[in-house]
């Protein structure tokens, strides 16, 4: 257990020591992102086999310990943010070399940073811990997003702290707090901790403190940041603002429904139905405003925005199809989004283009990498066979189940905004006749390190489409009564 | 005012007088109206009247400012050392028994008197202080 | 009339708050130190009137009077004043360095020097 | 023999050094004196606190109570040093402060002092000192004033010594001066007023007269005075004005122990007259005290921050902080529960840690660039990696990041108002924490993400000496926000000694 939060920090050091050898450095990082995966995969025995006892780091105050513990859902998210991270790392020094960028030793270690803080989060025993390496997190993707330090770089850092530190110091903190002065307990406990120890109104309010609180959900209207950190580079985007960071706000919400509330307390009081339709508001108005986006990655951003509140819909159903629909949505959705984004940053690298109407014809000029596009853009769209089909097949049986059939109708509905927003990329690419090249410079494919990891993701969403039988199977325990 | 031959007559006359009540205040402190902060200030008062009449140069020339900086440091060690004498022997701080005169009922000990001597000697060297440092600045004004 | 009776207090407020007004009026720092002095004062003159005992005599005689003023006030109005005293000569030291510093010691020339 | 003698030994010490600093000539002997006598009284703090609370030799003992009559004259009659939970941690606060801004001064004083004046300062300095560690451990509310007025003297000369580098700290010393002064005199009427019905100065003595006069007007106008003087000495807002400029001008390190332990001890006998002298009774219940210091808590704490938000010097920056975390101290006083004072309690030592060592970090700037204005940190994060670490960290315990000290205090304050029902009063805390996270982050921002000047490029990291002294305060600071048993544990204790004593 120890391994998985130390193998990054160690990495991080190494990473740093070796800043005078790029070659080294580059290397180490490849290596620590395999270690962490190897790491990762080898608590998969451990999990289920006895009851895990937690294992307590230190005790910060009487009945407050940093402490972390397995179970399935948090499995998941280790399992998704490391194994992405191996193949971040290669398409990382991919792009990063082609764009001759400044500063890479930092990017390395802030990048192996924020991936201990997600690991700390997935493991998580409490919320204190949960809040810690949450707020960790926070800080190691703040030198990400400024990476360039021009002045529209800063401006997002600042946007980006301000709304997550505000989010999380003055909303999730509070309802942490509250949580301990009612209950004497933060740990996450199947079944909930809060039944029977407050009414009503109040867990209403607790329930709206978590749910915005928790500002990396991006749930609107707290989801300015997203599209800020836009800034940053391609790698930091692929991973990081659509999995790592963006994934650590819906299994944190994810995990304070499941294992705060519990789903049986918001199933019978029937507290989350209003959580439900900001949900389904967030998910219909930033697929329209995806759409009026030009620049590639803002699309990309506002998309993830919408797809993060599938998650939480999911959670928000609290009955068994939904959560564990919304629970698979976190896995189904980082394939398609990681690869979508570094269809995008190969695009930058190989063409210097970021607009979707400069990307006439480009389809032509770098077939392999718009393929992979479509594949993405299928699996988020939800059409078999990729992934992203099941995990929206179970979230509208948990509308239904839930006889929430408007909830029904926005599901898809949002499936039709995706296919619009997302499929005239790869028409445009492909099909439209571009103009004439005239800098005389041809265009290719991105350099093989960035072009690599995007197939290696584009065919995980393919993958996942014939799997997604274990993957339940694996998360079933999340439901059982 | 040094051409004033009435000022400096009466201040010459009278600053053994001022000097001589001062520590009169201080000694009889423990027994009546009186007592170190007043003595200091009256014992004080002869100096500062004698560089009024006579100006600075002449006040520095009998008590020089090193003298009167280490006393008003002095003085308050004083205070300090007779507390630590009750440390020292057994007592608590600033206790008397130690220090007290044995044979004589009407005397109070030792230990208050050193203690009032001591407050004297700070305050009257402070105020020197002060009138020295503030009529230095008047004069460098001018 | 016990309006009258406790004339003590009522001189005791009125000359701490003419030594408030001179504070706050008065742009000159010296007599804003002035107005500190009389605040002070008028602090101790209300200690000394609370020790005054109806017919009492001076605490000091052999043998003791019956009737006799609370001595204990007294002694800590002297350790007030001295106090007091500090605090003057403090101030004063101040007041000379900005004189020296700034050439004035009105608080709104000293405010203007700062703006410059 | 010097185990019965520490509440006496401990003033004595810093006193009888300073005595004769002025003796001592130039070089490094004043400094060398100054550092063991505070080093000394440090110890013998440990030692004391050891005696008095029951946590550290026994967790099911309550606390002792020390008391020390000077000159063995009986109690209620002498004075007497009263030494238990509450003061004791309070006690450690001071003396561990000023244990180590002493150790870091020599290179600092010198900087910014003329040779020939720096036994002056160190003779002040430790008078200063002395002064707050007597007023901490003082049983008598009179000898309370005089020592408070010993060390505020002794500190208003200090804050003038930064004349050497800044005319404007003269102004900030003679406002200091006067508003200190109306501070110590409306606290001594008070005095006056309870001696007025109760013919006594001892605080014990004086809580077991006054039981059956909480109705008397006079005890009501006292309590009126002493919480206005109070509330000067401490700097809660609105009567902070002279702190800005006190603190902001002061030499560093003065700067250091002013905000970091000389408001608190202002703090501290806040404390000690609404609850062991007057009771909670009487503070609480009868009289409106929380309400009326919730609004002046609450505005300290968001105009505090506001206005440093817009400071562009460093130190008045930190300054404005410090009137913010007062708000947060007055806060947990006037939420009266165990939760609220013992957060208003460990975010006393807390912020001493943080607050000082980011000034002795300001004190480390103006050292190398001989200014604290931020835009002159540009680029330094490369320059000067410590320092500036340090004063990152700093400021995250400013903000109350989880794992740095400020957020342990900022949980038990949010704990108390949550468990007194009062939750617009939890959602300040953290609206205060946002608005730290602005002020931290400009200046953070600066140091990391803006290129250096050129003036700033030459700039090496500081010596070890300065560095050093730093990283202890932060490094605490650090270290009590991971494993916050001790300082938190300490600060229950004291909590609960203040609730049990009504």
């Amino acid at each position: 257990m120890a391994f998985v939060l130390v193998i990054p920090i160690i990495g991080a050091l190494c990473i740093a020591l070796l800043r005078r050898r790029p070659d080294y450095r580059d290397a180490a990082s490849v290596i620590t992102a395999v270690c962490l995966f190897g790491a990762v995969l080898s608590l998969i025995a451990q999990l289920g086999v006895k009851p895990f006892q937690a294992w307590v780091l230190f005790e910060l105050l009487p009945g407050l310990r940093l402490a972390f513990s397995l179970e399935p859902l948090g499995m998941l998210f280790a399992l998704l943010a490391s194994g992405l991270w191996v193949v971040t790392s290669i398409y990382a020094i991919g792009y990063m070399r082609a764009h001759h960028e400044e500063h890479q030793t930092r990017f390395y270690v802030c990048f192996a940073l924020t991936i201990a803080a997600a690991m700390g989060i997935a493991f998580a025993d409490n919320l204190l811990t949960l809040f810690i390496f949450y707020e960790v997190m926070t800080l190691a993707t703040y030198p990400l997003v400024t990476h360039h330090g021009t002045e529209r770089a800063v401006m997002a850092g600042r946007l980006y702290l301000g709304y997550l530190f505000a989010t999380s110091i003055g909303l999730l903190l509070f309802a942490i707090i509250w949580t301990w002065t009612l209950t004497s307990s933060l740990d996450f406990r199947s079944g909930g901790i809060l039944a029977g120890k407050a009414e009503n109104p109040t867990l209403l309010i607790l329930l709206a403190l978590y749910a915005f609180g928790i500002g990396k959900a991006a749930l609107m209207p707290f989801h300015r940041w997203l599209p800020a950190a836009m800034v940053a580079p391609a790698p930091v985007s692929a991973l990081l603002h659509a999995v790592a960071v963006v994934k650590a706000g819906v299994f944190c919400v994810m995990k304070v429904v499941l294992y705060v509330f519990g789903i049986d307390l918001l199933h019978d009081t029937g507290l989350s139905v209003w959580l439900m339709y900001v949900a389904a508001a967030t998910i219909v108005i930033a697929s329209l405003i995806a759409l009026a986006q030009d620049d590639l990655k803002a699309r990309l951003a506002y998309s993830t925005v919408s797809q993060l509140s599938y998650i939480i819909l999911g959670a928000a159903l609290a009955n068994a199809a939904g959560v564990l629909g919304g629970s698979m949505h976190i896995l189904m959705h980082a394939f398609g989004k990681i690869t979508l984004f570094f269809c995008a940053g190969a695009i930058a690298v190989a063409s210097h283009k970021t607009k979707v109407s400069e990307m006439a014809h480009i389809g032509r000029q770098m077939p392999i990498t718009m393929s992979a596009f479509l594949i993405g853009s299928l699996s988020i769209i939800g059409l078999p066979p990729l992934g992203g089909s099941w995990s929206k097949w179970y979230l509208i049986l948990g509308a239904v189940d839930a006889a929430q059939m408007p909830l029904v109708a926005v599901l898809l509905v949002s499936s039709l905004l995706s296919i619009a927003y997302l499929l005239p990329v790869v028409g445009r690419a492909f099909f439209a006749s571009g103009p004439e090249q005239s800098h005389g410079h041809e265009i290719h494919e991105a350099p093989l390190p960035c072009v690599l990891p995007l197939c290696v993701t584009s065919a995980g969403c393919l993958f996942l489409f014939f799997f997604a039988g274990e993957v339940y199977e694996f998360l079933a325990p999340l439901v059982q009564r | 005012m040094r051409d004033q031959v009435i000022l400096r007559v009466v201040s010459k006359i009278t600053a053994p007088f001022i000097l001589v009540f001062g520590f009169y205040v201080i000694a009889h402190g423990e027994l009546g109206p009186g007592g170190g902060f007043q003595g200091g200030v009256v014992l004080a008062s002869a100096f500062i009247l004698y560089g009024l009449v006579f100006g600075l140069a002449e006040l520095d020339a009998i008590v020089p400012r090193r003298v009167t900086d280490g006393l008003a440091g002095a003085g308050v060690l004083l205070y300090v050392v007779v507390g630590l004498v009750g440390i020292v022997s057994g007592y608590r701080f600033l206790d008397y028994t130690p220090l007290r005169v044995t044979g004589s009922e009407s005397a109070e000990s030792w230990g208050m008197t050193l203690v009032e001597y001591g407050v004297g000697i700070t305050v009257a060297s402070v105020m020197i202080t002060v009138y020295r440092e503030v009529s230095q600045a008047g004069a460098a004004e001018k | 009339m016990p309006f009258f009776e406790l004339y003590n207090y009522w001189i005791f407020i009125l000359l701490m708050m003419i030594g408030l007004y001179t504070i706050i009026a008065s742009p000159n720092l010296v007599k804003k130190i002035i107005g500190l002095s009389v605040f002070q004062t008028a602090i101790f003159l209300f200690f000394i009137s609370l020790s005054k005992v109806a017919e009492g005599t001076v605490p000091v005689t052999v043998p003791p009077a019956e009737v006799y003023s609370n001595p204990l006030p007294h002694a800590l109005v002297l350790t007030a004043i001295v106090v007091s005293v500090s605090t003057m000569a403090v101030a004063l030291a101040i007041l000379m360095n900005i004189k020296q510093a700034y050439g004035t010691v009105e608080e709104d020339e000293v405010d203007q020097a700062e703006a410059h | 023999m010097i185990r019965n003698h520490l509440p006496a030994l401990i003033v004595i010490v810093p006193l009888l050094v300073a005595l004769v600093m002025p003796v001592l000539g130039r070089g490094d002997k004043p400094w060398l004196l100054a550092t063991l006598a505070s080093w000394a009284s440090f110890a013998m703090t440990i030692v004391l606190q050891v005696q008095v609370s029951g946590l550290l030799r026994n967790p099911a003992a309550t606390p002792a109570i020390i008391s020390y009559p000077i000159g063995n004259w009986q109690v209620p009659w002498g004075i007497e040093f009263r030494v238990d939970a509450l003061n004791a941690f309070i006690l450690l606060v001071v003396a561990m402060i000023s244990a180590v801004v002493t150790f870091y001064a020599r290179l600092s004083v010198a900087h910014a002092i003329p040779p020939e004046r720096v036994r002056f300062f160190y003779s002040a300095w430790l008078l200063f000192i002395s002064g707050l560690l007597g007023v901490t451990m003082s049983g008598d509310v009179f000898n309370v004033y005089v020592l408070i007025e010993i060390s505020a003297l002794a500190s208003y000369t200090l804050v003038a010594m930064g004349r050497y580098q800044n005319r404007k700290a003269l102004q900030g010393s003679i406002n200091y001066l006067v508003l200190g002064t109306i501070g110590a005199g409306f606290f001594l009427i008070g005095v006056g007023y309870l001696y007025s019905v109760t013919g006594t100065l001892n605080m014990a003595d004086l809580s077991t007269r006054l039981e059956p006069l909480h109705d008397n007007r006079a005890v009501i106008t006292a309590f009126a005075f002493l919480l206005v003087g109070l509330s000067v000495k401490m700097a809660l807002f609105p009567l902070h004005g002279w702190l800005p400029d006190a603190h902001g001008y002061a030499p560093p390190i003065v700067s250091a122990l002013l905000s970091g332990v000389a408001i608190k001890v202002g703090a501290y006998i806040m404390f000690r007259l609404a609850f062991t002298v007057l009771g909670v009774e009487f503070t609480f219940a009868k009289l409106p005290t929380g309400p009326v210091i919730w609004l002046f808590a609450t505005l300290a704490i968001l105009v505090g921050s506001y206005t440093a938000i817009q400071q562009t010097s460093l130190k008045r920056l930190l300054a404005y902080s410090s009137v913010a975390q007062i708000g947060y101290i007055a806060l947990g006083f006037s939420l009266a529960n165990e939760n609220g004072l013992t957060g208003a309690l460990v975010h006393i030592f807390n912020h001493a840690l943080m607050k000082s060592g980011l000034f002795l970090v300001a004190g480390i700037i103006a050292y190398r660039l001989g200014e604290s204005e931020i835009g002159a940190l540009a680029g330094l994060g490369r320059k000067m990696p410590f320092t500036m670490a340090a004063l990152t960290a700093g400021g995250l315990g400013l903000i109350g990041v989880p794992l740095t000290s400020g957020f342990v205090s900022k949980w038990y304050l949010v704990s108390g108002a949550i468990d007194r029902g009062l939750f617009p009063l939890a959602f300040v805390v953290l609206v205060g924490s946002m608005l730290a996270v602005i002020y931290v982050w400009k200046v953070v921002e600066i140091v990391y993400f803006r290129p250096a000047s050129d003036s700033a490029a030459k700039v090496t990291e500081a010596p070890w000496s300065l560095v050093f002294p730093a990283w202890i305060l932060v490094g605490a600071s650090l270290y009590f926000g991971i494993d916050a048993s001790l300082s938190s544990g300490l600060a229950q204790e004291a909590a609960r000694f203040l609730l049990s004593q009504s």
